[in-house]
């Protein structure tokens, strides 16, 4: 039993969420996520059951981690009463602290994903909003999504939003009092030191890469360069 | 039609009602043999092209029998039939043989 | 003795000189047809051959030894040698002699091609000599010899064991035919001869058959018949003989000088392997040989069938026949005519072979083990896909050669390339040549001057289809057998009851049949199984059959092992993986494999 | 004073196999032997079944055989236990029929209850109309119509349902259904030789004498598609259909099909009628409710209670040969408790 | 299919639902895209129903798409989660329901870790106090938007002006129901019928006069899968888990679709719209129309009379109109892109393949 596998089952996400596997494959077969990438959730439970400290880390800096959707629908079947998905956040976590994230390509998209989404909360309480969720980014927002990104605080309203004032109701602007809030938790609780890692350790690939910050940005969340699909073969 | 920048990607999964049987079993008759493999995996196990190639024997018997036939002939071409899996079968599948059908059988469009 | 017709013709050799025209014209079509589909190179070689004196002496010691004498049925059964040897050469003889005949007494007739074969018809006795009586003696008894064959051949129909065959050939139609014609002939030239005997003399057998006819018949109402009884006889005999299994009578000779030219199966249905097929005489000596024949239901592969089927060009079943086949050569060794059908066999395989596609490309991911390469050692130690799986052969090889000293290197000891031999008996020939080609290279590489080799299917085809100029090529029976004679191992006799089985490969394969037993008779007391040498029977596990059943399989171990046990030793050694691995759950007693012997008892 | 066999009272709760077989042989050795049934008929799970597995023995046959003989055996069906009473020295059993005996021993042979496959709501018992049980199965081999086998072109076994489950509480494996889903393979292929028929299993646990025969047989001679996967959803399409969900494990793919039947092979469940007894006489159960013996290698058929005894699946999924031998070693036991009595 | 069947295992996954006195908590996803969906549902319960709904200006996010996109530690969430019950202490309230299906998941996954686990909640009532100087008393129960739709399901039916039954045949509406992943696949015991065969909107359908339909991918998650539709370059496996779903139902020809999840709600409708641009395909009976998609929240209003546009079904991608005039419902054309007091917004880009009205 390695290092790392402690490491891993010190998560209390992980001692409950895997127990010993029978390789039934109950996940896999309604996984969202099997069924198009190079995905198999009953592999990545073999992989840790294994306590291969080498497997680990060549699961932690793979691709193969960031696949699930983490919808759960694999711990509804589970015979074993294990969690394959709550498995997959444990190894996520770990390969965030252990810096392993940057090596992969999907494992890179944490930069985008972190400032952004951490962003919105900090920044407006939620974790998403319409300043920071454009058209431009997500096209499939629609002709309808453009129309109501032209004109936000006409339809907001119309339809009884509180967008951008006090009091309550939908997409009010957020109290500096509860924004101070989130800050001061996300100090306390490790969140602004993930996120930091996360920015520090892309910062670093990105001028491995020969990349600027935005460059960077624009490459984890565009681009797609290895194989990832599992169409016919694997 | 608009280039969303990504699109609806294929299913991996074995789907056994596409799978048009016809060829299988004419490989069940050219070589009963196909039916009695249990999935032990040691034909895999010693195959002297395991860690060079991609053949696996027990796959290929299980992709057949699934209807993946793409992947199989692929596998097979790698096959120098030195017959260490049929020594070491516990079902005594004549391996050798199988594979010879596969290609005769599969080759054929 | 002279002439009794001025003409020198009667009406009734018209049914001989048809038949005998028939046949030459057809010989002569066969044999150009024959040339024709030969490779290039090999009808080089077949001509080269035709002008090469050395070559005419072996093809004539050879011609008389098999075609007439029968040398290699007398080896191993007598009775049966003398019947084919009798009826062969006696009728040889009595053609020769007919022509000795014509030639001292009416040599101007000697042209007439039928005159000889009917001599006595055409001649009178006008005085008794001494030459007219010694001939008349020797016709006579080479008839006599032949009449004791076909009756022996009469016998043999129905009691096939007498002459150690257990089982005989299915005859069809023609061959029956032909048979009876063949059975009749001689008996009717005796009648013939003996009616004639008052007119054209005769000798010990016939002249008292003249009398003792003469005292119920008028041989003069029975002269004319008979002899046209026999020209009939002859005539359909030679009009069917194309079409049955007598063929061989002529093609045989054929056969040998095409084989002494060098000449190798190429094609399954195409020139010399057309002179194999015509020149089996469906005589069934293959039948018993053959380890599959242990259950009734694979009597039909045997290959007097499966040449049978060949001539017929029944595609379906020569296949079928030829991918049941255990290449185990046993068939080729007792055959008579030497038909060689295995090779047949492989090549109808190669030709059947549905097109695949190989991709070897990853043979470059093999490679020596570290250190081989570079070091001084000489002896690379090639120990194949099956020693692979019987680790047992590799450790003892290596226990002997450390403690022989030596300088020697294990190529494959982390698994290697096929030698190709599979895929050879399998007919895949082409495919074989890329394992040749990227295991020539690295055997080049490694700098080796002697290849070991314990699988003796790998030994084959590097003896046979490697190019390793340059470098030795041995089999571990033959180096240890050296190791020993040199001096440089010594055994102690642990006095074990040893039986050595011959592999199938090793021994008709590559005809290493001293070596192993030299060995092992320094390691204990070796005995000889009840059938051994070129006789061995094959285990069962071999690599030739591509369709043979597991249970099928099992049953000629079984039936290779009863033989094995036939002297009752303690253990049994065998120089080949496959062997050991096939025999190891079934037997009896301990299966040892050569070097595992020769280690145990090394001093 | 000696007492003779005759004069002790043994009852026997569970007409099963088990009981039966235990009736006989205590009859055998001169007990009284009071056998109680709370079904209409004797022979327990027997009564349902049309074919043994490994040989395809009619279970009627097996039953008869061993009703053949009731010898002095007082046998109750459609009796139940309504009271049982601990005494000084044995038991009070009241029945439902109102005789109340003085047993000196009591054995308990009360069986299993067939998995509720309706608990396994993925799979759509008692929802879709082409789900069904082994059960059921042998229902419609035994010749009673069953609406949702007609004439099926492509057929599902779902192995370990209820079974190494612990979703639903079962983490043992029910021993018997591996068996019985490949024998009814073969025979709804005798059926119907032109269905497709698929196996879904984790592990095939063919353990016992002609079980791998059976195994053989089902791929080679029926061509039975074995798919080492559990079936983790059943849905139906818009005809009625069934579509089934896995994965193909030893692919690594997940593998979907549509079938016209899918077979629950439905475990073994303790049996909940005998929880009352259990609890009056306080005997021990294990987590998942069956009887615990007193010790499961050494004295499988004592309690934990004095003159209580267990044969059969009541203390866990058992074969019914294991069954039967369990039967004779506990009138072996009885026996020996009531000789040192 | 065996109604009955169902019946007896929804039995078997009953949880109770308190009638009233609730602290509310929005959903980053609905208030973003259908904050009428909110807002109707606030109106229903308070104004309709007169139930005690409170929402507190001070709540946030949860957190949740953060978290499980794997950008927060789980304490992170825990701790935002313990200050929103801190909110909720403060205002007298003891019930709990969140709009959305991410937090459900997560407050009852975190209710169930500190049950486990007390050693983590002692913790984070240690990291409340140290970030924001405040205590929380867990709550008595935990809701979903879409549980207090059920709930209340037959006062909606009341007060029904618009039942699920088309008008011209009289026949009631086939609906698809989907249900968040997040709602009852990790803890089928916290939901309302269960994981395999939920009863929450199904139950709502059947109450409203619709009728559900079940086909084969009816569990299949919506493909939202977070950092997967996060993230540009992921997308292509949302959008191919929608296609699958609507592949699977297209037999069946639904009229609508249900959803109690914000986010399943928003991608069901806009993937339509994607697969309608990149394949031609729709899938509503209606030739150039999509199946509209609709939350509990907007099933429920729009049955009982809310304008359209009010509520916001402008919002959607796929037009609603088919359905409105399935239902019979009254609306005005001409106000579904105005502004307030008939404001002209313009209208949004007609697409190619699939109808916005």
């Amino acid at each position: 039993m390695g290092k790392i596998y402690e490491r891993l089952m010190s998560d209390v996400r992980l001692q409950e969420g895997l127990k010993a596997c029978i390789n039934c494959g109950t996940c896999t077969a309604v996984c969202p996520a099997a069924e198009f990438y190079r995905y198999n959730p009953k592999n990545i439970v073999n992989i840790v059951q294994t306590q291969d400290d080498e497997e680990i880390i060549k699961l932690l800096k793979s691709d193969t981690i960031w696949y699930c959707g983490e919808c759960m629908s694999c711990v509804t079947r589970c015979p074993r009463t294990n969690a394959p998905g709550q498995v997959i956040i444990a190894l996520r976590t770990l390969s965030v602290e252990l810096g392993y994230f940057v090596e992969s390509e999907k494992g890179r998209q944490q930069y985008a994903l972190a400032k952004v989404l951490c962003g919105n909360v900090l920044n407006y309480g939620y974790c998403v909003h319409p300043e920071t969720f454009k058209y431009e980014n997500h096209p499939e927002y629609g002709t309808v999504g453009k129309w109501i990104e032209d004109h936000l605080q006409d339809v907001y309203d119309r339809v009884g939003a509180n967008y951008g004032k006090s009091g309550p109701g939908p997409l009010r602007k957020i109290a500096r009092e509860s924004l101070d809030d989130l800050q001061k938790i996300f100090d306390v609780t490790g969140g602004s030191a993930r996120v930091e890692k996360i920015k520090d350790l892309s910062r670093k690939k990105a001028q491995e890469m020969g990349l600027s910050e935005e460059e960077y940005f624009n490459e984890v969340f565009n681009e797609t360069h290895g194989e990832h699909l599992n169409q016919q073969n694997q | 039609m608009i280039d969303f920048g990504y699109g609806i990607s294929p299913s991996s999964a074995i789907n056994l009602d596409k799978f048009d049987r016809t060829r299988f079993e004419e490989l069940a008759r050219e070589e009963p043999d196909v039916l009695k493999c249990m999935a032990c995996g040691s034909c895999a196990a010693s195959c002297p092209t395991a860690g060079h190639s991609d053949m696996n024997l027990r796959r290929v018997i299980l992709l057949l029998g699934r209807g993946r036939e793409d992947e199989v002939l692929r596998m097979v071409s790698h096959c120098m039939l030195c017959g260490k899996c049929l020594i070491v079968c516990p079902r005594g599948i004549n391996t050798r043989h199988l594979i010879l059908s596969v290609t005769k059988i599969y080759q054929k469009k | 003795m002279k002439d009794r017709f001025i003409s020198g013709y009667n009406d009734f050799v018209l049914p001989f000189v048809i038949g005998m025209s028939f046949i030459l014209i057809y010989l002569v079509i066969g044999i150009i047809r024959v040339i024709i589909q030969l490779p290039a190179a090999d009808r080089k070689k077949f001509f080269l051959s035709l002008i090469n004196p050395k070559l005419w002496v072996i093809n004539l010691k050879d011609i008389i030894c098999d075609v007439l004498l029968h040398t290699k049925i007398w080896k191993r059964k007598p009775l049966l040698g003398y019947m084919h040897s009798s009826i062969a050469f006696g009728w040889f003889m009595l053609i020769v002699l007919g022509h000795i005949e014509t030639w001292l007494f009416v040599p101007d007739r000697l042209s007439t091609f039928y005159y000889p074969v009917f001599f006595r018809f055409f001649v009178m006795e006008t005085d008794h000599t001494l030459k007219g009586s010694f001939f008349f003696f020797l016709m006579d008894f080479f008839l006599l010899v032949v009449l004791s064959g076909v009756f022996l051949a009469m016998f043999k129909r129905i009691r096939s064991m007498m002459f150690g065959m257990r089982r005989t050939t299915r005859n069809q139609i023609p061959d029956r035919l032909a048979m009876y014609c063949l059975w009749a002939i001689f008996p009717v030239r005796l009648l013939a001869e003996s009616f004639t005997a008052g007119i054209a003399g005769g000798s010990f057998l016939t002249r008292p058959m003249y009398w003792l006819f003469s005292n119920f018949l008028t041989n003069t109402y029975h002269i004319l018949p008979t002899w046209w009884a026999y020209s009939t006889l002859l005539g359909t005999f030679f009009v069917l003989l194309p079409f049955t299994r007598y063929m061989h009578i002529p093609t045989e000779a054929f056969l040998i000088v095409l084989r002494n030219a060098g000449i190798k199966v190429s094609h399954p249905r195409k020139g010399y392997s057309i002179a194999q097929i015509y020149s089996c005489s469906n005589c069934g000596m293959c039948i018993d040989a053959c380890p599959m024949m242990g259950q009734k239901k694979n009597l039909r592969f045997a290959t007097v069938y499966f040449n049978r089927l060949l001539r017929r060009r029944n595609w379906a079943r020569c296949e079928e026949s030829a991918d049941k086949c255990l290449m185990c050569g046993k068939c080729v060794a007792v055959c008579p005519v030497g038909v060689d059908s295995c090779n047949i066999k492989r090549s109808l395989r190669g030709l059947r072979a549905a097109p695949a596609p190989a991709d070897y490309s990853y043979f470059t991911s093999y490679s020596l083990p570290e250190g081989v390469e570079n070091s001084q050692e000489k002896v690379l130690y090639y120990a194949g896909c099956m020693t692979q799986l019987t680790p047992v052969i590799s450790k003892a090889v290596a226990a002997v050669l450390d403690h022989a000293g030596v300088d020697w290197s294990f190529m494959d000891r982390d698994g290697g390339i096929c030698c190709g031999r599979p895929l050879i008996l399998a007919g895949r020939d082409e495919r074989a040549q890329e394992m040749i080609r990227r295991n020539t290279e690295l055997i080049r590489q490694s700098g080796a001057t002697t290849l070991l080799l314990s699988c003796p299917i790998c030994y084959k085809v590097f003896r046979e289809n490697y190019d390793l100029k340059g470098i030795r090529i041995v089999h571990y029976t033959e180096y240890f057998d050296e190791l020993v004679r040199l001096g440089r191992i010594t055994l102690r006799n642990s006095g074990e009851k040893i039986v050595y089985h011959d592999p199938c490969e090793l021994g008709r394969g590559c005809k290493v049949y001293r070596q192993p037993r030299r060995v092992l008779s320094a390691a204990g007391e070796l005995v000889e199984a009840e059938k051994h040498h070129d006789e061995s029977i094959c285990c069962g596990g071999s690599l030739g059959s591509l369709t043979l059943s597991y249970e099928d399989r099992k049953d000629i171990t079984l039936k290779a092992l009863d033989n094995l046990m036939y002297a009752s030793p303690e253990r049994i050694v065998t120089a080949c993986p496959l062997c050991l691995k096939t025999f190891s759950p079934y037997s009896p007693r301990k299966v040892s494999d050569f070097a595992e012997v020769v280690a145990q008892n090394m001093n | 004073m000696e007492i003779s066999n005759q004069q002790r009272n043994i009852v026997v709760i569970g007409g099963g196999p088990a009981g039966i077989e235990a009736s006989r042989a205590l009859d055998a050795m001169g007990y009284t032997v009071f056998l109680v049934e709370r079904d209409s008929r004797l022979g327990g799970h027997l009564c349902r079944w049309d074919r043994l597995f490994p040989y395809g023995t009619p279970a009627e046959d097996v039953l008869s055989q061993l009703t053949a003989s009731m010898g002095r055996i007082k046998w109750f069906t459609s009796t139940e236990v309504t009271q049982v009473n601990k005494l000084e020295r044995g038991y009070n059993v009241i029945l439902s029929n109102g005789l109340s005996v003085l047993a000196d021993a009591l054995l308990l042979t009360t069986g299993f209850t067939l998995f509720n496959a309706s608990k396994k709501e993925e799979y759509g018992y008692g929802i879709y109309d082409r789900v069904i049980t082994n059960a059921d199965l042998e229902d419609y081999f035994s010749g009673i119509p069953v609406p949702a086998v007609d004439n099926p072109r492509r057929i599902g076994f779902v192995h370990c349902v209820g079974s190494r489950d612990e979703k639903v509480g079962n983490r043992y494996c029910s021993k018997v259904c591996c068996a019985t889903a490949v024998k009814q393979a073969c025979e709804i292929k005798q059926q119907f030789p032109d269905a497709v028929v698929y196996c879904f299993y984790m592990d095939l646990r063919m353990f016992g004498r002609g079980y791998e025969d059976m195994y053989l047989e089902a791929q080679k001679k029926y061509g039975v598609i074995f798919v080492r996967g559990r079936v983790s959803e059943v849905s139906e399409d818009k005809d009625g259909h069934l579509f089934v969900k896995a994965e193909d494990t030893l692919s690594g793919k997940p593998l979907r099909v549509t079938l016209d039947l899918l077979v629950l092979m439905a475990g073994m469940s303790h049996n909940r009628a005998v929880d009352p007894i259990a609890r009056t006489l306080a005997l021990s159960t294990m987590e998942d409710g069956f009887l615990k013996p007193k010790d499961s290698l050494t004295a499988a058929q004592a309690s934990y209670c004095t003159g209580v005894f267990y044969a059969g699946a009541c203390t866990g999924p058992k074969t019914l040969p294991e069954t039967m031998a369990e039967a004779r070693a506990a009138a072996t036991s009885i026996h020996e408790y009531l000789q040192e009595q | 299919m065996n109604y009955e069947g169902k019946k007896k295992i929804w039995s078997e996954f009953q949880k109770e639902i308190p009638d009233d006195k609730y602290f509310y908590a929005r959903s980053c996803i609905r208030q973003n895209f259908n904050p009428g969906a909110e807002q109707a549902f606030l109106d229903i319960v308070r104004n309709r129903f007169g139930k005690d709904f409170y929402e507190d200006p001070l709540h946030t996010t949860c957190g949740g798409i953060a978290y499980h996109s794997d950008t927060t530690p789980e304490e992170t969430s825990m701790t935002i989660i313990a200050r929103q019950f801190s909110l909720m202490n403060q205002a007298g309230y003891r019930n709990f329901v969140v709009s959305c299906v991410t937090s459900f998941g997560l407050h009852s996954e975190i209710l169930q870790t500190w049950e486990e686990h007390p050693e983590i909640e002692e913790k984070i009532h240690e990291l409340l106090w140290k970030a924001c100087k405040r205590e929380f008393v867990k709550p008595d129960f935990l809701m979903h938007s879409s549980d207090m739709m059920y709930h209340y399901r037959f006062l909606i039916s009341e007060q029904a002006k618009y039942p699920l039954i088309n008008v011209r045949t009289g026949e009631p509406l086939k609906v698809v129901e989907h249900i968040g992943c997040h709602y009852s696949k990790i803890f089928p015991s916290k939901s309302v019928g269960g994981a395999e065969y939920p009863r929450v909107l199904a139950g709502l359908v059947e109450a409203l006069g619709g009728s559900v339909v079940d086909y084969p991918e009816r569990r299949h998650c919506c493909g939202f899968g977070f950092r997967q539709y996060l993230v540009k370059a992921n997308r292509g496996y949302s959008l191919t888990n929608t296609y699958k779903k609507f592949e699977s139902m297209e037999p069946f020809h639904p009229d609508l679709i249900i959803t109690n999840c914000p986010g399943c709600n928003y991608f069901l409708d806009r993937w339509q719209y994607v697969i309608a641009e990149t394949t031609g395909k729709t899938y509503g009976d209606t030739p150039g129309y999509g199946i509209p998609v609709l939350s509990s929240e907007e099933v429920a209003a729009l049955v009982m009379g809310y304008d359209p546009w009010d509520l916001g079904l402008q919002m959607h991608q796929v037009a609603v109109e088919p359905l409105l005039d399935k239902m019979g419902v009254q609306y005005d054309k001409s106000s579904k892109y105005k502004g307030l007091g008939g404001k002209d917004l313009g209208v949004p880009v007609s697409p190619a393949n699939i109808r916005i009205f």
